[in-house]
């Protein structure tokens, strides 16, 4: 017996949620960008989720895909984070507002 | 097709422009600019001499394809609406650029001058395009010129004046951009092809409300572009601020194509909501002539003056065109001519004024007849004549368009006449406030006066003046046709509503539904 | 899977996701954050996603967060002290979310969803099943994925890469006069 | 354990060649710049653009065919040529722009050019994609490449900021397509867009899986096509890149996006166009309109340059709203003038551009009329082309897309298009104002002249300006045909990929 | 009725007008470089020869049938739609009448002129504008349509303006020539509604044009309310030209210009224009009897009210204005009445009576130095013989004494009034004339008799004027004394021959009230005698009398001194309120402040919304991320709407 659809599906959206909730409360950046992790995973779940439901590979192989693109995200955003640091000693977005209006 | 004539006079000014801009010295620049706009000019004479006076349709036309897929083609030709603006454009130029060269642009007369030739292709490209695609290009393309002559050479707040200028204008004719689409969309539902050929557009069958609205578009720019009252304000920036050839080419031409745009489009496109809203602009153009004339009263400076006294002139154009008659349409354009001919000149003395003092307050001067009485003379003349004095230009265009005015609605004309008395007030009261009375300023005893090329600028102006004053019929007979052709659909439209109108009294009368019977009434007299 | 398990790493899952939100520290986040990959590599699993489930639990869990570790460690982040400067952010941010999360609930709960499952062809989510789809129909994708991977370690490199102080200096000027360009 | 079988695979190369071109030339120049100094920069540039050269050659090879490789996922069809030969000609004009650019401003050449060409490829992926997949890493390839290309110049600290945000909020965004693109998976049971297409032609998607679907994917592109509200981070991202990067932001970055945006909503979400046409119109309203509001107070050019490209955003979902044949080839011309202009413009600021002092205030252009003129002009005709006036290329791309708007009977939302380009013309007009009408000691320049490859960008933008909107006809013709052939490609797709 | 007319081609008619308008071309260009000689050749010169072809014209006139024209199309002018009128000469007797008084009177006064103006500096401008005048006046009477008669109508008037401000540099000079154009213009608005409202009838019966022998020929299809307003709305622009009440406060100021200026135009041609348009168009007033009445009231009163004004007028010249006005009145009350030959015929005799009285007081005031106060004159007789003697014979005929000009036509005119049956206006006429005889008089006594008091300096230069300008006078004189009797009483010699010289144009005066025409006439003439010999009373038996009775009737005598302050009166409702509503409300008012007002106020709104918007931009990712969720939540909800639905 496999576990309803719905479920996972509402489960994937609560983690999406909680993601995007990181994104929006957590002022530290490499925060922020753990909580964007957590967003893909959400959409991996589904993918996973849908797949199975279809019974095609494909969703595995996207998430598969995903992880990639992840890791490539992770090496340049951590990158890009830690230019930041050396330049501005911070790692606060409201800290970094040189640019606006 | 005819060897490209009309392209020749629409595009030489633009190669002109091209080849001013390598000039080395600026004498070079003048001269050559001068020259170039000779040539369109004496091409415009040839047409005028060879224009068929008989036949209403466009002459001289060329056509070939642009845009194919949205049926876009450049076709060009010249109707006698057309034709005499075209030539008092290449005229007016000629003569500005003429003045101009005399010591008025000092400074960046290379770009002057190209500016000012990009300026005629515009005008002249808007005045000879039937294709309404192509006209909407000129009449985008004539706009940017004009803001750089005002915003570069012009005086005192002239950025803001260029961009009030500019924004005024595109509000209206994008929105008019918007329904010439739309217009054309109808004419595919109608015709099954997209086509932006005038001759087609004029055909398309339209609902009640989309003929309102789409009129009220093209209506809205060119009311902008006259300017009738209330959308006039920024002409009295404009002028204010431009320099002096830049003011005479907006009084004397650019306001024109507001009108022009009325006659070749927003009436004959839609016949019967031009009909319908005849009361609304004769309204508006009446209190445009008194309002003008009123306001160009108390004006402390003289540009300002000239500026607000062409609203009151283009009043009586705006009168004359809704009275939809064939006296009144041919006074409205006769009287263009003769605006563009006298305000032309007006601005022309203000600036060599301005050159000489530097001032345009009128309470700087006063008595200058002493000092300067050749320029006082030709002041003289052109004020009268734009006061509409019998005998000069002026006259004709006003009495034609009183009478068109009178045979449609009396009591329009009989408030418009007031506009008589008191464009001679306002004009011999700032005549006798610059010209007559003691010199009070030492500075205006000294003022030198014209030089010849002046005289050589204002001499061609007043003999039009006297020739179109005294001898109109070469001219008028050249409109007439295509004046006629314009108005024939309105006439329809005329007898229809009349027919409408019957119809429904007559329902009303017996209470039932309108009968079918055709009959004859006032209008369809009027028609032939 | 039982559904009683789904249910258990749907907590678990979930809870620290939460603590991922709700640390202070940017470690224990991270750590937080880790446990619900696992959860999720084992509900992968659960979905026979064998292989994925295996690679989100050895590469995503272990690999990508080890980068993430060494970062915070580099540049040795403390725990955001006090209530930052944000509060109507996190309030208002919250109320958003939560109607978003209720939208998304909206869409995704029963009664709406329905795919008729298709049963599992045998080897779904196999090894050589998942190669088979990634080497012919995903061909030109794997090998876009592994120019992706080369342009982030290009970035990486050029971004990363110590700059010396007299560069610093050389745009200290530009910026004075940026910073007194948007005063105005 | 069955043996993997390539034969079953048809192995066209050439529909990828351009691609595989332009990624091995990447390659080339990151190794032939290992030893390069970041001042001597420059030969990579040629290097560049030599190997754009080519790869456009071969692009122009594409026009004509049709057809799918790679399982759909690549599509042959005129409008990935399009779109290929657009993005490599403005990838061609950003190195222009960059050959001095770089050199002046110390950027590591290797890195900065191979990431250049990366972020290429990815446009051209998201161009020729037969399936979302492909979109979303040809998506991925660009932003990356982007977001380093951004934070380029590391010493300064906007360039950083603006990296660190574009990425931010990029990952961010990256999610919401995600998203978007699993549910859509999960109501059409397959991700390639022909299937889905007929899947949706057949009506037989799961209605609310696709619509959470469609709406996440009208998140995502909005963000990459900066669309009111995801349109937050352009001016500050715009502002802080270096200026050519910024114009490849400007022109490659949008052009890629709506490259996928279009393939995926106008031509494979056709049959369902009720269900995004609307969405589409308030977001192309609120686009038009708050980004022309704010780029009238902007003092900083690249600023109001991003501004306007929201707008102009704007404009272009004006044209994706109409949604139909003409729309769509509406959309790739107007794509097409808006690249040619923008990056007239942009190639001026660089020009204008100082090493000492950069210059991007407007203030600065003061009197530019008198110091530049041939600059000053050239500027104005851009201005002049953005703002929409006849007869240069923006105009005619406005007037195809209100033509577009108005057939497909959107009255109300071309009056608000007309109304904001009224409003756009006031700050466009305010640069020349500046440039003509104010007298500005301004900032003594850099000798342009010096700068053959800057000239040449210039002019060649201009050439383009004046000539793609004075005989717009073949413009016109090739963006029909390629969205033509798109669309029947797409049936294509269809035969050839159901299961 | 309808005459039948032939029309006989003319050059005559040509020549008549290219005489004038050759002397101002030369005038205009080579006068001030040719110097005054030449000048005050040409100028007067191209008159006489004007005058020579207008006396061959009138020959030739005389010599055709009665009822017949001569004729001269010169070019066609306006033709739009179907409306068509051209440039084109007529000449019946009317007009026959009418040029040989412009030209004949005309050449006299530019004779007179080249003395009296001698020493202007600005010699050969002033003979440009009296050539100019003259053109445009025999332009105005040889006018073939009622159109090109208005050509000559504002020519006259401008010519007037320039002319009244030829000294421009007095600011008050100046403003008085612009009042005289402007108070004109106001009429002519109405002349030009009039011959709208012509034209809108006759193209009813799809007629065009404004030809007067069409107009004649198709009057039949005015109805009597149309001829009315026609007739009302011309004769607005009567009164203007014609200085009628209302619109006559123009021409005492008039007066500032040079003295033949006064003369020739302000006396004896341009202002009796308005009678001639009348009499021109009599078929069309005859259809309205209305009309006709309101002419001839405002004609007497007209008459009368001026009449008051002179009585105790200190300036010689104004009172000569004054009086011009009130003879006006009495011609508008002759043409009102029916008796379009009397009111032609005074026309007549009024230029030259009046152009004499104009020319001696001019002489008067070269003679004095430019003084014009009577109070600062008298006993100049023995000074001044030529002038005196002249002067009173023109004064003997204004005031209409037996056997001078002025008896014959304004009796025939006072006859018309009360056979008509306008018998109170007879009265008012009657009245008019006694008190014309007194200020006449007055004016006489206080110049010529009485004690000198000039000042001495003045004194001693007292002298008689050149022959340039005393050949006129003599001349003048003549016409004055014997000029009347063409117009002899019916009966008596050739008698009423002016009457049947004019009668195929203006028909034949008829009668509704019989009466005896010798009982009217010596009422008439009585009164008048009563007014010289009160005159005499006042200014030579008693010299103290007039300052008793002004001592008396303080007020009164105010009043008239103020003209009762009829120019204040309008300056207060008129002038004043126009240019407060121009300025405060519809220039501050609506221009400025309304309608620029709301353009600016557009653009400012914009403007501070865009500064509001840009705050949106604060810099920070986390609250872009929240506008971009709240967009999210704003699509989703969309489509969650659209799935509901």
């Amino acid at each position: 017996m496999m576990v309803p659809l719905p479920y996972l599906m509402a489960l994937s959206g609560a983690i999406f949620a909680i993601g995007v909730l990181g994104f929006l409360t957590r002022r530290n950046i490499l925060v922020m960008f753990m909580s964007v992790e957590l967003m893909l995973n959400a959409v991996n779940l589904a993918f996973i989720a849908l797949g199975s439901r279809l019974g095609t590979m494909d969703g595995q192989v996207i998430v598969f895909f995903v992880m990639t693109v992840a890791a490539a995200e992770a090496a340049v955003g951590l990158a890009i984070i830690i230019s930041i640091f050396r330049g501005r000693e911070t790692v606060h977005a409201d800290d970094l507002t040189l640019l606006r209006w | 097709m005819s060897g490209g004539l009309l392209t020749a006079i629409v595009f030489v000014p633009l190669l002109g422009g091209l080849f001013v801009l390598m000039q080395r010295e600026d004498r070079a620049a003048w001269n050559s600019a001068f020259i170039f706009s000779l040539i369109p000019l004496a091409l415009s004479f040839y047409l005028f001499a060879k224009f068929d006076l008989h036949s209403a349709d466009f002459q001289f036309a060329e056509q070939y394809d642009w845009i194919p897929r949205f049926g876009i083609s450049y076709h060009l030709g010249v109707d006698g609406i057309s034709l005499l603006l075209v030539l008092l454009t290449t005229i007016l130029i000629s003569l500005s650029l003429l003045y101009s060269g005399g010591g008025d642009i000092e400074e960046r007369p290379r770009e002057f001058c190209f500016f000012m030739l990009v300026l005629e292709t515009g005008l002249l490209g808007t005045l000879l395009s039937i294709d309404v695609f192509l006209f909407y290009v000129f009449w985008e393309i004539m706009l940017i010129p004009m803001y750089f002559l005002i915003g570069i050479w012009g005086h005192g707040r002239k950025v803001y004046a260029a961009i009030k200028f500019v924004l005024f204008t595109m509000t209206g004719s994008l929105l008019m951009l918007a329904a010439i689409i739309y217009l054309v969309l109808q004419a595919r539902h109608a015709f099954g092809r997209l086509s932006f050929d005038l001759q087609l557009l004029y055909q398309v069958p339209l609902s009640e409300t989309q003929a309102r609205w789409l009129f009220a578009a093209f209506a809205l720019a060119f009311a902008i572009k006259v300017p009738m009252w209330p959308l006039h304000t920024w002409l009295p920036d404009a002028h204010t601020e431009a320099p002096t050839a830049g003011s005479v080419i907006l009084a004397g031409v650019m306001l024109k194509m507001g009108a022009y745009g009325f006659l070749r489009f927003a009436i004959p496109l839609f016949p019967t909501v031009a009909v319908e809203a005849v009361p609304l602009f004769l309204a508006l153009a009446v209190i445009g002539i008194i309002y003008g004339a009123l306001v160009a009263m108390v004006q402390p400076d003289l540009k300002r003056l000239v500026a607000y006294s062409s609203v009151s002139h283009l009043g009586f154009v705006m009168l004359g065109m809704f009275a939809l008659d064939p006296q009144g349409v041919t006074g409205s354009i006769y009287q263009m001519l003769n605006h563009g001919v006298s305000t032309g000149g007006l601005f022309l003395l203000v600036g060599m004024l301005y050159m000489r003092r530097h001032t345009r307050e009128i309470s700087e001067f006063g008595g200058l007849w002493k000092s300067v009485p050749v320029y006082a003379a030709i002041f003289m003349v052109v004020m009268l004549s734009s006061a509409g004095l019998p005998g000069l230009n002026g006259f004709v265009g006003e009495f034609l368009i009183l009478l068109g005015t009178f045979l449609r609605n009396w009591i329009a004309a009989a408030f418009a006449v007031s506009g008589v008395v008191l464009g001679a007030l306002y004009l011999l009261w700032t005549y006798e406030r610059v010209m007559f009375g003691p010199i009070t300023k030492a500075v205006n005893e000294t003022i030198r006066d014209l030089t010849g090329r002046e005289i050589a600028v204002m001499i061609p102006v007043m003999a039009l003046m006297l020739f179109m004053g005294l001898y109109p019929k070469p001219l008028i007979d050249r409109m007439e046709p295509s004046v006629e052709k314009m108005l024939a659909p309105v006439h329809i439209a005329e007898v229809r509503l009349e027919q409408k109108r019957i119809d429904r009294d007559r329902a009303l009368a017996q209470g039932t539904a309108p009968a079918r019977a055709p009959k004859p009434s006032a209008l369809t007299v009027a028609a032939q | 899977m039982p559904i009683a398990l789904f249910w258990f790493l749907a907590a678990v899952s979930l809870i620290s996701a939460f603590g991922v939100v709700l640390q202070r520290n940017p470690l224990h986040c991270l750590l937080a954050l880790i446990v619900t990959l696992l959860a999720i590599a084992v509900l992968f699993i659960g979905e026979d996603a064998t292989v994925v489930g295996f690679l989100q639990a050895i590469v995503y869990a272990g690999a990508i967060m080890v980068l993430f570790l060494f970062v915070i460690w580099l540049l040795n982040l403390r725990a955001e002290m006090g209530p930052t400067g944000h509060l109507g952010l996190k309030l208002f941010g919250t109320i958003a979310v939560a109607a978003m999360f209720a939208e998304l609930m909206a869409f995704l709960l029963p009664p709406h969803l329905q795919i008729k499952f298709a049963g599992h062809a045998a080897g779904y989510g196999s090894i050589d099943s998942l190669s088979q789809t990634l080497f012919s129909e995903y061909l030109v994708a794997f090998e876009v994925t592994s120019v992706l991977l080369l342009v982030a370690v290009i970035g990486a490199v050029a971004l990363a890469r110590r700059s010396t102080a007299s560069e610093i200096q050389e745009h200290a000027a530009d910026n004075a006069r940026k910073e007194r360009s948007a005063a105005q | 354990m069955t043996p993997l079988n390539l034969a079953a695979i048809n192995f066209a190369w050439l529909p990828i060649l351009p691609l595989l071109i332009v990624a091995v030339a990447a390659m080339v120049v990151l190794l032939a710049g290992l030893r390069v100094d970041e001042e001597e920069s420059e030969g990579l540039g040629w290097l560049t653009l030599a190997s754009l050269g080519i790869a456009f050659i071969f692009a122009l090879g594409l026009v004509g065919r049709t057809g799918v490789a790679f399982a759909g996922a690549i599509s042959v069809d005129g409008f990935s040529a399009f779109f290929q030969l657009v993005i490599l000609i403005t990838a061609a004009f950003v190195v222009l722009m960059s050959l001095d650019y770089a050199g002046e401003n110390r950027l590591p050449g290797a890195e900065y050019y191979s990431l250049l060409l990366f972020a290429t490829l990815g446009m051209m992926l998201m161009a020729t994609a037969g399936d979302l997949i492909i979109i979303f890493l040809g998506l991925e390839t660009m932003s990356l490449a982007v977001y380093v290309l951004v934070g380029m110049r590391r010493r300064d600290p906007r360039s950083n900021e603006a990296a660190m945000k574009y990425f931010l909020l990029g990952a961010f965004s990256t999610g919401f397509l995600l998203y978007g693109i699993a549910l859509i998976y999960g109501a059409t049971g397959t991700i390639k867009l022909g299937p889905i297409h007929a899947a949706l032609a057949s009506n037989m998607a799961s209605n609310h899986l696709l619509m959470l679907g469609l709406a996440m994917l009208v998140v995502g592109f909005g963000f990459k096509i900066a669309a009111v509200p995801f349109h937050m981070w352009t001016p500050d991202v715009y502002e802080g890149a270096p200026t050519p990067i910024t114009a490849f932001m400007a022109v490659g970055v949008k052009l890629g996006a709506f490259a996928g945006f279009v393939r995926v909503f106008l031509i494979n979400f056709g049959p369902v166009s009720s269900h995004w046409a609307i969405a589409l119109w308030v977001l192309a309203a609120l686009t038009m309109t708050v980004g022309n509001l704010i780029a009238i107070v902007q003092t900083n050019i690249k600023r109001m340059l991003a501004y306007s490209a929201i707008a102009h955003a704007g404009y272009l979902l004006v044209g994706m709203t109409a949604a139909g044949p003409q729309a769509g080839s509406a959309v790739l011309y107007y794509l097409l003038a808006y690249a040619v202009t923008n990056l007239g413009a942009f190639a001026v600021v660089v020009a204008l551009e100082h090493r000492a002092s950069i210059s991007d205030e407007i203030s600065d252009y003061r009197g530019l009329s008198r110091r530049a003129p041939a600059l000053a002009a050239a500027m104005t005709i851009f201005l002049l082309s953005l703002a929409g006036v006849p007869p240069l290329a923006g105009f005619m791309g406005k007037f195809y897309i209100f033509s577009a708007a108005l057939s497909a009977g959107y009255v109300g939302l071309v009056v608000i298009a007309v109304l904001n380009s009224v409003t756009s013309a006031y700050y466009y007009f305010y640069v020349i104002v500046a440039m003509y009408m104010e007298e500005g000691a301004g900032l003594e320049l850099a000798r342009v002249a010096a700068k053959p490859a800057l000239v040449a960008a210039i002019g060649l933008a201009l050439f383009a300006t004046i000539v793609v909107g004075v005989y717009p006809e073949p413009y016109m013709s090739a963006a029909a045909s390629a969205y033509q052939s798109a669309l029947n490609a797409g049936t294509i797709h269809t035969a050839a990929l159901l299961p | 009725m309808v005459t039948t007319v032939v029309n006989l081609p003319s050059s005559a008619l040509a020549l008549i007008l290219l005489f004038p308008a050759l002397g101002v071309l030369f005038n205009l260009f080579f006068g001030a470089r040719l110097g005054r000689r030449a000048v005050s050749i040409v100028g007067p010169g191209v008159m006489f020869l004007a005058f020579a072809a207008a006396t061959w014209a009138l020959v030739r006139l005389f010599m055709l049938p009665p009822g017949d024209a001569l004729t001269f199309t010169l070019w066609p002018w306006i033709e739009a739609g179907r409306f068509h009128v051209e440039l084109a000469l007529r000449a019946d007797t009317l007009s026959g009448v009418m040029i040989m008084i412009v030209t004949g009177v005309g050449a006299f006064i530019h004779l007179y002129s080249v003395g009296y103006m001698a020493h202007d500096e600005d010699f050969a401008r002033f003979f440009t504008y009296m050539n100019l005048f003259a053109l445009s006046m025999l332009i105005l009477v040889l006018a073939s349509n009622l159109l090109m008669m208005f050509v000559g109508w504002e020519g006259v008037g401008l010519c007037s303006y320039l002319l009244i401000a030829f000294w421009y540099t007095n600011p008050q000079f100046a403003y008085n020539g612009r009042k005289a154009f402007i108070v004109n213009r106001v009429g002519d608005a109405g002349f030009i509604l009039g011959m709208l409202t012509i034209i809108s009838v006759l193209s009813r019966g799809g007629v065009w044009t404004l030809d007067f022998p069409t107009i004649q020929a198709h009057v039949a299809l005015f109805t009597t309310g149309t001829a009315t307003a026609a007739c009302l709305l011309l004769f607005m622009g009567a009164t203007g030209k014609s200085a009628q009440i209302p619109l006559y406060v123009w021409l005492p100021d008039a007066m500032v210009g040079p003295t033949p200026v006064s003369a020739l135009i302000h006396a004896a041609t341009m202002v009796t224009a308005g009678v001639y348009m009348i009499a021109r168009l009599n078929f069309l007033f005859m259809l309205s009897p209305d009309a006709m009445t309101v002419v001839a009231t405002i004609g007497a009163l007209t008459a009368f009210f001026a009449a008051t004004i002179a009585i105790v007028q200190p300036d010689i010249k104004k009172v000569l204005a004054y009086s011009t006005i009130s003879q006006l009145g009495y011609m508008f009350l002759g043409v009102g009445s029916g008796a379009f030959a009397a009111g032609i015929f005074h026309v007549m005799t009024h230029a030259f009576f009046k152009g004499l009285l104009f020319l001696c007081a001019g002489s008067v005031i070269h003679a004095m130095g430019g003084e014009q106060d009577m109070t600062k004159m008298g006993a100049l007789r023995k000074h001044l013989p030529i002038t005196f003697w002249t002067m009173l014979i023109a004064t003997l005929a204004i005031s209409a004494v037996p056997g001078f000009s002025g008896y014959f036509s304004k009796d025939l005119i006072l006859e018309g009034a009360y056979e008509s049956g306008h018998v109170w206006l007879w009265g008012l006429g009657v009245l008019t004339a006694g008190i014309t005889g007194f200020y006449m008089f007055r004016l006489i006594f206080m110049t010529f008799f009485g004690e000198s008091r000039v000042e001495p300096e003045k004194l001693h230069h007292l002298h008689e004027s050149p022959p340039s300008m005393t050949i006129p006078l003599v001349v003048l004189a003549i016409a004055s004394a014997i000029g009347g009797w063409v117009g002899l009483p019916k009966g008596l010699l050739w008698g009423d021959a002016f009457a049947r010289f004019l009668s195929p144009v203006v028909g034949n005066f008829r009668p509704g009230v019989e009466a005896s025409t010798l009982g009217l006439s010596v009422v008439a003439t009585g009164v008048g005698m009563l007014g010289i010999l009160l005159a005499y009373v006042c200014y030579i038996r008693m010299p103290g009398l007039p300052m008793i009775v002004a001592w008396r009737a303080k007020s009164l005598y105010q009043v008239l001194l103020d003209k009762y302050y009829i120019d204040e009166f309008y300056n207060l409702i008129i002038t004043r309120p126009l240019f407060f509503v121009s300025n405060v409300i519809l220039n501050r008012g609506i221009d400025r402040f309304m309608i620029d007002g709301t353009v600016n106020g557009i653009g400012a709104t914009v403007r501070s919304g865009s500064r509001l918007a840009r705050r949106s931009e604060t810099g920070n990712v986390q609250h872009y991320a929240f506008v971009y969720v709240l967009g999210v939540l704003g699509v989703v909800a969309y489509y969650l709407y659209l799935v509901r639905h």
